[in-house]
């Protein structure tokens, strides 16, 4: 309720003249790069040597932006009678970034870690069939893949971390163990 | 008048005057023949503009510089736009339209001609010895206007404004039985039994 | 013979005016291209195809506004020649009352619009 | 020789003021509303804070197709930008910008003058709705028609009120009979003029009849190329003009609180400060409903203007 008639629009027009005076918040964008916040979904990056071509990304990704392709290799018997072992080779991995909607469910799925979000925004075309990107574009904006946010102080200890430390622990036991057991096999000798 | 124009060689001598009044008076009878002669509708409404608007430059050339403006202001920039709002309302179409030609062309012409003989008639007849000074004091400046307005012809402008009160309480009562009988929503029930 | 120096000055005006419009035209169609195509030349429908006709049930109703403001523009005519006389000596008081009467008769008519409801739009 | 000369100069003067100005103001508005609204505007055309943006801007449009729709009335169609232009060029000649001669041209009637032909402008958006054949175009123009005839009224009721005060017509008279105290006596005219002026020119919160979210761009909607740039061009003369106009007769013109000297240049800094709150009041306010920009005409500017000449009258009678 405005006790004065037009004080509503006198309040209107001193706003819009506030925000005049004030330092704009506009971001110069080419001249000066935005400052991300941690965890920007700019693009998805591919890690290609953790890839086993599982093809859980692509099966689980909503709008099939994902192509894979890939052959199998027989690698010859490691021991001579040995079995010969066959493994999968990557021959591609494109993803669709014109149909991709950046949900990160492959990043979710991926088993082996080999898909990583990157920052990286800057990949603009001016033709929608060159937003498809090969693997090799992909590994590329790996290394634009910040080092992952260093944990709470107070965190429990990562999985494989603690399963690394368990095994070189483990190891050590046991190589301590073979020690004593050589010394402790001479004295009583 | 002659003398005058070599004191003051102004752009337009008193014979240019002349000249540019005949010129533009036949611009103006081309535009106003167009008007009631082409087939499209709003184009006649846009030749009607020139016509108007070549008759405010004959007043301005005749020294009769409010009238001329008044032309401007009230004929082009109001009662065409109100021709104008009215074709665009009743959807006037692009292109020719075939009923408005009323077929009574030659009656038509009959009619104008006659007009224009009395009215040129009268006129003449009227204003024999009167001429109009152009190189004078002008004449139709609109301070010249007001006092032969409010010192001799009080009474007919009074009696105007009652005329133009009843233009508007008819064109009110008009619109409104319109309104009513197409069905509007109205706020008054008074108009609800007539229609 | 200020006068028509005046106006042949503003006719000048109005020449230079359709002389630039005149040059604007007729540079624009050298500089830019025409390349034409059936759906260029379509009638614009946020991309649809047109539907129907351009033209709508308008109440005429509306047409009532056209009219008040001519006749009101009439009298507003009047004022300007008043304006310029009514205060200079011999006139006064006496011209000020007829213009009152004058526009008091016009604001009736003002006040019958506003009371039979022509001003509101719904 | 001389005389030629001096009509020559003021002829140049007059098409360059129409050139310029608009685009200053233009380049203002994209400024001023960017930061309005938090935003830089323009930055690169030109270097220095996108100065040159309009400059670009002009030359993009002149080398767009000029696209006329097959179903357009095609002459009437071309011609439209050219009859909503010409009329402020042609009212920008009569308006004083100095005493002592410094406008285009004295005319006599030139307050009348000045009315009438800003009037014809609205022509050109009333065809050009009518000439694209296009739904939105046409309920454009019928909007622009209804905008004019309502706000045409007080504009021209406030003028006569200004008019009644100088007892003359004549626009450097006007100015040249204002005393201060003119300002707060023809207050209410002044605002009342302003505000329709502002609803004649579509602008912001007036601007119905180019709605762009309800019917595209109104009469403008089919216009492409050179031909909608003139069409923007006459937006911001028209302000320019207004600005100018609303100076003159309501804030004194040339008269400055302490001398009177600067005189041209306090008309510009009186129509700059005005063309500025045109464009406040355009980020500041939405925009009106048909209904109440009919009802805002009819039942306040007009019996407004009406009570403001009542009052002149009586004051001018008395003090004389």
């Amino acid at each position: 309720m405005a006790p004065i008639p037009g004080a509503g629009l006198a309040k209107g027009l001193a706003v819009t003249l506030r925000t005049m005076t004030k330092r704009s918040v506009t971001d110069q964008y080419p001249d000066a790069l935005p400052e991300l916040p941690p965890r920007s979904r700019g693009v998805i990056a591919l890690f290609e040597e953790n890839c086993t071509v599982c093809m859980l990304c692509a099966r689980e990704c909503p709008d099939w932006c994902i192509y894979i392709d890939s052959h199998k290799e027989t690698t010859p018997a490691a021991t001579p009678g040995g079995r010969e072992r066959s493994r999968n080779v990557l021959d591609r991995f494109a993803i669709d970034f014109s149909l991709c909607m950046y949900c990160g469910i492959c990043i979710e799925v991926c088993p082996f870690d080999a898909l990583f979000w990157s920052p990286e925004f800057e990949y603009a075309e001016t033709d929608i069939l060159d937003l498809t990107h090969e693997r090799d574009k992909l590994r590329e904006w790996m290394w634009t893949v910040p080092a992952p946010p260093a944990l709470d102080p107070a965190a429990e200890e990562p999985k494989e971390i603690a399963a690394a430390r368990k095994a070189a622990e483990k190891a050590e036991a046991a190589r301590q163990a073979a020690q004593a057991a050589g010394t402790d096999g001479e004295a009583p000798a | 008048m002659n003398h005058v124009a070599a004191h003051h060689p102004g752009f337009l001598s008193p014979t240019g005057v002349e000249i540019t009044f005949v010129l533009v008076g036949l611009a103006t009878l081309g535009a106003a023949l167009l008007t009631v002669t082409t087939r499209q509708l709003v184009h006649a409404a846009l030749w009607l503009v020139v016509a108007l608007g070549g008759l405010a430059v004959e007043y301005l050339l005749l020294t009769a510089e409010f009238i001329a403006w008044v032309q401007v202001l009230i004929y082009v920039g109001s009662v065409v736009v109100l021709l104008l709002f009215g074709l665009m309302l009743t959807k006037a179409p692009i292109g020719r339209s075939p009923d408005a030609d009323s077929e009574n062309r030659w009656v038509a012409l009959g009619v104008a001609a006659a007009a224009a003989v009395t009215l040129v008639w009268v006129v003449v007849d009227a204003f024999r010895s009167t001429w109009v000074d152009l190189h004078g004091v002008v004449q139709g400046s609109s301070h010249a206007t007001g006092e032969s307005l409010f010192r001799h012809w009080v009474l007919p402008f009074e009696a105007l404004s009652v005329l133009l009160l009843a233009a508007l309480v008819g064109a009110i009562v008009l619109s409104r039985r319109d309104g009513e009988s197409a069905g509007a929503g109205s706020t008054s029930g008074t108009g609800k039994e007539k229609s | 013979m200020d006068y028509f120096h005046g106006y042949s000055v503003v006719g000048l005006v109005a020449v230079v005016g359709v002389l630039f419009v005149t040059v604007a035209f007729a540079s624009g169609r050298l500089l830019r291209p025409v390349v034409p195509t059936r759906e260029k030349m379509l009638t614009y429908e946020c991309g649809v195809d047109p539907v129907g006709e351009g033209w709508a049930h308008t109440q005429i109703k509306y047409y009532v506004y056209s009219f008040l403001y001519v006749i009101f523009a009439v009298d507003a005519i009047f004022l300007f020649p008043w304006a310029t006389v009514f205060a200079a000596p011999g006139f006064g008081a006496t011209t000020l009352v007829e213009m009152f009467v004058f526009i008091g008769f016009l604001a009736v008519g003002l006040l019958y619009a506003w009371k039979k409801g022509v001003l509101e739009w719904t | 020789m001389n005389d030629t000369l001096d009509v020559l100069l003021r002829l140049v003067g007059v098409l360059v003021v129409f050139l310029v100005f608009p685009l200053l103001v233009g380049q203002t508005e994209h400024k001023v509303m960017a930061h309005m609204q938090g935003r830089l505007g323009p930055m690169y055309a030109g270097g220095f804070h996108g100065w040159a943006q309009l400059v670009a801007d002009g030359v993009k449009f002149a080398q767009k197709e000029d696209v006329v729709p097959a179903e357009a009335d095609r002459r009437i169609f071309q011609l439209a930008p050219a009859i909503a232009l010409l009329p402020y060029l042609v009212v920008l000649i009569a308006i004083p910008v100095g005493p002592d001669g410094f406008v285009g041209q004295a005319l006599d009637a030139g307050l009348f003058f000045v009315l009438a032909v800003m009037g014809v402008g609205v022509l050109g958006s009333l065809i050009a709705g009518w000439a694209s054949a296009n739904k939105f175009s046409l309920l454009g123009g019928l909007r622009t028609a209804a905008q004019l005839m309502a706000y045409e009224l007080p504009m021209l009721l406030t003028a006569a009120s200004v008019a009644m005060a100088a007892g003359t017509l004549s626009l450097p008279g006007i100015v040249e009979s204002y005393h201060w105290w003119w300002t707060p006596w023809q207050i209410v005219g002044g605002l009342v003029f302003f505000t329709a002026g502002l609803a004649e020119l579509q602008r912001p919160p007036f601007d119905m009849p180019v709605a762009d979210s309800e019917i595209i761009f109104g009469a403008y909607t089919e216009y492409t190329g050179l031909r909608f740039a003139l069409f923007l061009l006459a937006e911001y003369a028209g302000i320019v003009v207004l600005c100018a106009l609303t100076t003159v007769l309501f804030l004194g013109g040339w008269h400055g609180p302490w001398s009177d000297g600067l005189g041209w240049l306090w008309t510009l800094v009186k129509t700059a400060a005005l063309a500025f709150v045109v464009i406040w009041l355009r980020v500041s306010y939405p925009r009106l409903r048909e209904d109440q920009l009919q009802k805002l005409a009819w039942t306040v500017l007009i019996p407004l203007s009406l009570a403001q000449i009542a009052l002149t009258g009586v004051v001018k009678v008395v003090i004389s």
